[in-house]
């Protein structure tokens, strides 16, 4: 041991903890090596770029939940928020279309997706800060509501776009740049703004505060409930712009939308590195979590060596062990 | 004084439910002074801080700045008009690095941090206090006296007219109190008036230029420091005349109690052998940092260590946890209260009788014996509380401190470990605390004491030994046991051989 | 004749219906496999529509099918994806669930949903006598459930207006849910003549609900989609199941025997097959029943 | 202030704060008073016992949450553990009964469900204590591998008890005793020995102080690993006493068996007051919380005042209303 007065050496956490930090990134080297085993077709240029295309909207919704969950908040509701939006934003675009349509009104109802999104996080984030209700109640309760509304506006079927429009919006999620598929480029975008703004801003800084210990940081003036209010805005925005992605690919939103997709993205969260109780975390993680647990899903469709039955055994054993190789050291 | 105080309490007072902590406080403090506060544990000290720093409001009274009546609704507003806090317990954010807690809520930088320039003049504010520590470490992987130098450290980053430091020095060593009083005065040079409150009178003496003694949460005194000694201060305090500080040491009883052989803490502590005889006090000194406290983590299966060899009262025995440990009669008490030592959500029954609970269960919980229990270390240990059923963390520090030692003490140990157990406890206080380690070393136990302070080292232990770089370095008794000696020791002056405790039974 | 490869996506097995789904999927799988050497089918499950889009596009990239059976999880969401395929020169065979676009498919098998609700508006109407109060308990909230909800509601309105509805649950295809609300209806209707269930799931717990109640005024129970448990009942004259209408989930061993046949020969394929859903009843009950069916 | 020496005098916290504990339960009563209000019929003897009954599932599984959530852990996969030990309980007692079967198999099917249980708690435990991986995970995982065994059981359809063993066993659900059917006994029952528990027993004491701070445990001494593995247990053993009253009701069970039990527990344990960050909870505000639950379902189906697409909505309306009247106050 070195002399106390010149501890510097407590500086840099040991190789091993660091190791320990690339856990998910190790879980997915492994899942893909053994998925070029089972099937050399999965290292294909366009299975990695459809792997990462679908990664997309689960990623962008998680990388909003790694915000909420460094918060030491949780949101169930981003599924049926996301069902939410997906069918009024279709609805409003056919309305305004009324039959035809084209790039005007597709950025209308971009645009109010995103309004819906931020309204909804707004909503529950004000409920939350203000209300001071634990937020798994309250985005539980919203689940429901969100989801019974979009039934209600869907009268218990399915909604669509109409054919004019479905064709002017599809190229949103179908057209690429650089031979790049525009959702992996948006998702891109996502990550990296959202890296940037929980590791260089204010509002990052505080919301890891906050998760960490709220009275310090109510202590240091940080104004805890705006900034909790702006975690599930953003939460909520991301929800939009999945959607966004979602609707052309899809083109159509019903009772069913979005189901368990919370699970997976606060799953994608924690297998990337972020702690359920908050206080710190890492976008890229979850970036990993994300197309980790895509992956499976591909190799999956893959392979056949297992019976279809167990598709979920499958899944659950992988996150499991992922979350071992990069549990936390005992203090 | 004639010029306007810089800072006036007029009639302060402060409740909390029915009990009334604080009544009508009322002194002034002169501009670019060091006022001490002191008074014993639950006085209410850190309660009127908490108020001047806006952190608590009052419950009717007025604070004035420079003759102007204030109100703060928040700490912000506090610090707006140069009033600071440095808190008692830690208020820092575990999961945030030391420079990201040091600015918290005051960021550097436009729209995008500037992390380099905070990483800098965190540094800067740490080198300050002669501190050498990455600013870029999460909080969480600091150590007790690591973390009250940032949290000195976040105070001094923030330009304070008004610095107030509660107990800034229970947890620090003689090294680094004496740098952080020559900043102290730096800083009264500077024009900053300082509020100092600390249980370390000799302390108190050596830097206060002024003095106000809070009794039972009421103004006994307030005047100059000049003229009055630790002693003086310390019958204020109480009220009445204490007797010498350090009751008489008792002697070993020759019988082998603790003897530990070739313990290993990987990072921390290295081929540590010793032995505790019963009735023995034995006291551990090093500089902060030199391993103490990992050391005997290590021994109680707290920490990853190996050892060659334990043997409690003769007996060969793996400690292992700290429920073994408990069993063969060890137990230890963590410097880390707040994290290590008590359930502060927790009221106090349950946090006395957590480790006792099998003598309660018959086999549900016998909730009334329990309660009795507590009444009786209240009564034993002069835990001062408003009421019985509040949470831990309602107790004044000190008071918090005795709870938890009553807590290890329930087990009817063998062997005590005391990790700095007297840290934010009173004078009038501690003086019980070392009558009751006398007491159970004469009753027949072995008592190690881990402790920053050199004085109540010397005061308490029969036997020393200077732990360095994790190293036994030292073995001290008798004509040997002086502040000189021991310094000597620590800082690697002077230094035994390893062997040195190898065979001494 | 070269080496085909057939994809067949269907729904995971999360409940009774499916769960026969994909039994039969597999069963034919094997029996295609035996009877043309060169032809490989693939079945995959999907827990949603989303994760069923993702695996068609799979099926295409990886696995290069030539040709693909879909039975979609949901209509509208899936259409989009299909037509993909099918520009890309996937034979696409759609079942039961028609795409909200029929240019996205070369064949149709279908289900027949209208027809499900509409016998069954039919048998209840005229086993009342065309009186009395009847209770529904309806599926998830899908384009399906809405079919056959509609279908019955118009057979009731247009041929038998004093039967009165009383209430509308859902019910979920769950017999967990089709036991709740039933006891509920039980509390709330002190008369109720007969029950449309809409599934069989929903009518096993139908039953154990008015069996608890003890209630007797109640002439009988009408499912729906043929589970075996259901046709067996009414071989056997059970008092309150004494008919059922088919959806049978073997239609996707019909679909994929067809495409097969399609592909493997070069000949064309019906662009539409309907799977009529007709009414079991103790007569031709045993026409009906496959015990060696999950469902 | 008070002479601090005579301290033992204890006031009793305030009127509205205990008021402020009592939320779940005026929740219930405010419930209670409007469904009579839409329809008479609720208060009768036999509705009220049809809800207490199917309140019993959930209410035990919720008692076994209690204590999980407590001890600052949470357990997703209640449901497919419930699905899976009713599949294997079933054909583990025909497989015995061989088409016939008494009494006696039945006792022995009931003691193999409690065995899987426990089993499947201890792996959970093991999993989450030893191996340092973060419950919502392993949880998630074990929530994916249970159903897909059952599904592979069952190939898809459902399991059912031969009638024989169907009718033995039905009087476990649909018997009563004094005039209570019996679920609601074995409900009370649990309840009670898990506020016993959890009030009056070490192992209860040390719950609570693992999810006060798990670290403070450790140095006092308390086997945290042992006490952590014993709480999925005894989650794991109320989820089979759930099971062993859920078979004899409808006789089998399906992939669909037990899907979003797990939000339903957690749900009636956060509504019953206790918080999701663990340290402190209370037994009966999970009882009341799973009867609220269970009753907003059963005056739902009692009324046809709101379109049935908004059921889910009112749901949600409902639990972030109770919630609300019980919330935390700021420290
Ligand atoms: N939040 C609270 N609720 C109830 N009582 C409280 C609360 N905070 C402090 N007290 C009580 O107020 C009194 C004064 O406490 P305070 O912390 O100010 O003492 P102190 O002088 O700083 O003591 P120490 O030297 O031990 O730090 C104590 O009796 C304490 O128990
Ligand atoms: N003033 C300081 N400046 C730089 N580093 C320090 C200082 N004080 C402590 N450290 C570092 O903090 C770490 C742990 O200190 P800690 O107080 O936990 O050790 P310890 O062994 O418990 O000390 P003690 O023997 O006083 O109990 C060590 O790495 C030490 O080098
Ligand atoms: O799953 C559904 C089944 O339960 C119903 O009976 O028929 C249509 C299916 O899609
Ligand atoms: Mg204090
Ligand atoms: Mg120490």
């Amino acid at each position: 041991m070195t002399d106390p007065s010149t501890a510097t050496k407590t500086a840099r956490p040991p190789l091993l903890s660091r190791l320990g930090g690339l856990g998910p990134l190790l879980g997915l080297l492994a899942l893909m090596i053994v998925a070029t085993l089972l099937n050399s077709d999965f290292l294909t240029v366009s299975n990695l770029s459809n792997v990462l295309t679908r990664a997309s909207f689960i990623g962008i919704i998680a990388v909003g939940a790694t915000f909420v969950i460094i918060s030491g908040g949780i949101d169930l509701s981003v599924g049926s928020m996301a069902a939410l939006i997906a069918g009024s934003m279709i609805l409003i675009m056919n309305a305004l279309g009324g039959g035809g349509g084209g790039v005007g009104i597709i950025a209308v109802g971009m645009l109010c997706a995103l309004a819906i999104g931020a309204g909804a996080g707004l909503l529950q984030g004000t409920f939350i800060a203000r209300g001071r209700i634990e937020p798994f109640i309250v985005t539980l309760g919203t689940l429901g509501i969100y989801r019974a509304v979009l039934t209600y506006l869907s009268e218990g079927g399915s909604i669509s776009l109409n054919n004019t429009l479905s064709d002017a919006y599809s190229p949103v999620y179908y057209s690429k740049i650089l031979g790049v598929p525009l959702p992996i480029i948006v998702f891109a975008v996502v990550a990296l703004l959202g890296g940037l703004l929980l590791n260089r801003t204010r509002y990052g800084r505080y919301v890891q505060a906050i998760g960490s210990n709220e009275q310090v940081a109510r202590y240091a003036a940080v104004d805890v409930n705006r900034v909790k209010v702006i975690t599930y805005m953003i939460q909520g925005i991301c929800v939009a712009l999945a959607t966004l992605l979602y609707v052309p690919r899809l083109g159509s939103a019903s009772p069913s939308t979005g189901i368990l997709w919370e699970l997976e993205a606060i799953a994608a969260v924690i297998i990337g590195g972020t702690a359920l109780k908050g206080g710190s975390g890492r976008i890229w993680g979850t970036v990993v979590g994300a197309v980790l647990l895509l992956s499976i899903e591909n190799v999956l469709n893959l392979t056949s060596i297992i019976s279809v039955y167990l598709n979920a055994a499958v899944q659950g054993v992988v996150i499991i062990v992922v979350a071992f190789l990069q549990r936390g050291k005992r203090s | 004084m004639t010029a306007v105080p810089a800072v006036a309490f007029r009639t302060v007072t402060k409740t909390f439910g029915p009990v009334e902590v604080l009544h009508g406080v009322t002194f002034d403090i002169g501009g670019a002074e060091i006022h001490a506060l002191i008074g014993e544990n639950g006085a209410g000290k850190s309660t009127l801080m908490k108020i001047l720093g806006g952190y608590q409001p009052p419950t009717s009274g007025q604070i004035l700045l420079d003759g102007q009546p204030v109100t703060f609704h928040s700490s912000r507003d506090a610090e707006t008009r140069g009033v600071v806090l440095i808190h008692q317990e830690f208020n820092l954010a575990d999961d945030l690095s030391v420079a990201q807690n040091i600015f918290l809520g005051r960021e550097l930088g436009g729209a995008l941090l500037n992390d380099a320039e905070m990483n800098r003049q965190a540094a800067d504010a740490l080198t300050r206090l002669d501190v050498r520590l990455d600013p870029r470490v999460k909080v969480k992987e600091l150590s007790v006296p690591q973390k009250q130098l940032v949290e000195i450290a976040k105070a001094l980053a923030r330009d304070a007219r008004v610095l107030v430091m509660d107990e800034p020095t229970a947890t620090l060593t003689n090294r680094e109190t004496d740098v952080l009083f020559a900043l102290i005065r730096r800083l009264r040079g500077g024009g900053v008036t300082i509020l100092y409150i600390s249980h370390k009178l000799d302390e108190v003496q050596a830097l206060a230029d002024s003095v106000t003694v809070l009794r039972d949460g009421a103004v006994v005194f307030s005047g100059p420091a000049a003229g009055k000694t630790p002693h003086d201060l310390a019958n204020l305090m109480v009220g009445r005349e204490l007797e010498d500080m350090f009751p008489d040491k008792g002697q070993p009883s020759g019988k082998e109690a603790l003897h530990v052989e070739g313990l290993e803490v990987p990072g921390w502590a290295h081929d540590i052998s010793f032995t505790l005889q019963a009735g023995e006090v034995l006291g551990f000194a090093g500089l902060v940092g030199s391993g103490r406290t990992e050391l005997f983590e290590g021994l109680l299966g707290l920490r990853r260590h190996t050892v060659r060899q334990v043997r409690v009262a003769g007996r060969p025995t793996r400690l292992d946890s700290p429920g073994r440990a408990a069993e063969a009669g060890v137990v230890y008490l963590s410097e880390d209260r707040k994290g290590k030592g008590l359930l502060v959500e927790f009221q106090l029954r349950p946090n006395l009788t957590l480790m006792t609970l099998q003598e309660y269960a018959r086999p549900l919980l016998d909730t009334r014996a329990e309660a009795r229990a507590l009444e009786q270390a209240v009564e034993t240990y002069g835990i001062r509380t408003g009421r019985l059923d509040v949470p831990a963390s309602a107790l004044s520090g000190g008071n918090q401190q005795k709870l938890a030692l009553a807590r290890i003490l329930e087990v009817h140990p063998d062997v005590i470990v005391l990790d700095e157990p007297t840290r934010g406890v009173d004078v009038g206080a501690k003086r019980e605390i070392y009558l009751l380690i006398q007491a159970l070393a004469a009753s027949g136990k072995g008592v190690i004491v881990i402790s920053s302070e050199l004085t109540e080292l010397l005061g308490l232990c029969q036997r020393l030994l200077v732990v360095r770089e994790g190293r036994i370095v030292g073995n001290l008794t008798g004509g040997e046991l002086t502040e000189q000696e021991v310094i000597q020791y620590a800082t690697g002056l002077k230094a035994h051989s390893p062997a040195l405790e190898a065979a001494p039974r | 004749q070269t080496k085909q490869v057939m994809g067949v996506s269907i729904p995971s097995a999360d409940h009774g219906w499916t769960g026969g789904v994909v039994y039969w999927a597999n069963e034919t799988k094997k029996e295609l496999e035996k009877m043309y050497p060169n032809l490989t089918v693939i079945v995959k499950t999907a827990k949603d529509a989303n994760e069923q889009a993702n695996q068609i596009q799979d099926m295409y990239t990886v696995n290069k099918i030539g040709a693909l059976v879909i039975l979609p999880q949901e209509s509208a969401p899936l259409t989009r994806p299909v037509a993909n395929l099918k520009n890309k020169g996937v034979f696409t065979v759609v079942v039961d669930r028609a795409l909200t676009d029929p240019k996205a498919q070369d064949a149709y098998v279908a289900g027949d949903n209208p027809g499900l609700g509409r016998v069954s508006g039919e048998y209840v109407g005229k086993t009342l006598g065309g009186k009395g109060n009847v209770v529904v308990l309806r599926g998830i909230a899908t384009v399906i459930d809405n079919q056959r909800v509609d279908a019955f509601d118009k057979v009731m309105k247009e041929k038998y207006p004093n039967i009165k509805i009383l209430d509308r649950q859902y019910a979920n295809w769950n017999r967990d849910d089709g036991f709740k609300v039933m006891q509920d209806y039980l509390t709330r209707f002190p008369k109720i003549d007969a029950v449309w269930a809409q599934d069989d799931d929903i009518a096993v717990g139908v039953l154990k609900a008015i069996e608890q109640a003890g209630r007797k005024d109640i002439k009988f129970v009408l499912g729906g989609a043929g589970m075996k448990e259901m046709i067996k009942k009414v071989q056997d004259g059970d008092p309150l199941i004494t008919a059922d209408v088919t959806y049978p989930p073997n239609m996707i061993r019909d679909a994929m025997l067809l495409t097969a046949k399609s592909r493997m020969t070069n000949t064309a394929m019906p662009k539409t097959t309907i799977i009529p859903s007709v009414l079991v009843t103790k007569d031709n009950a045993a026409k009906f029943y496959f015990p060696k069916s999950p469902f």
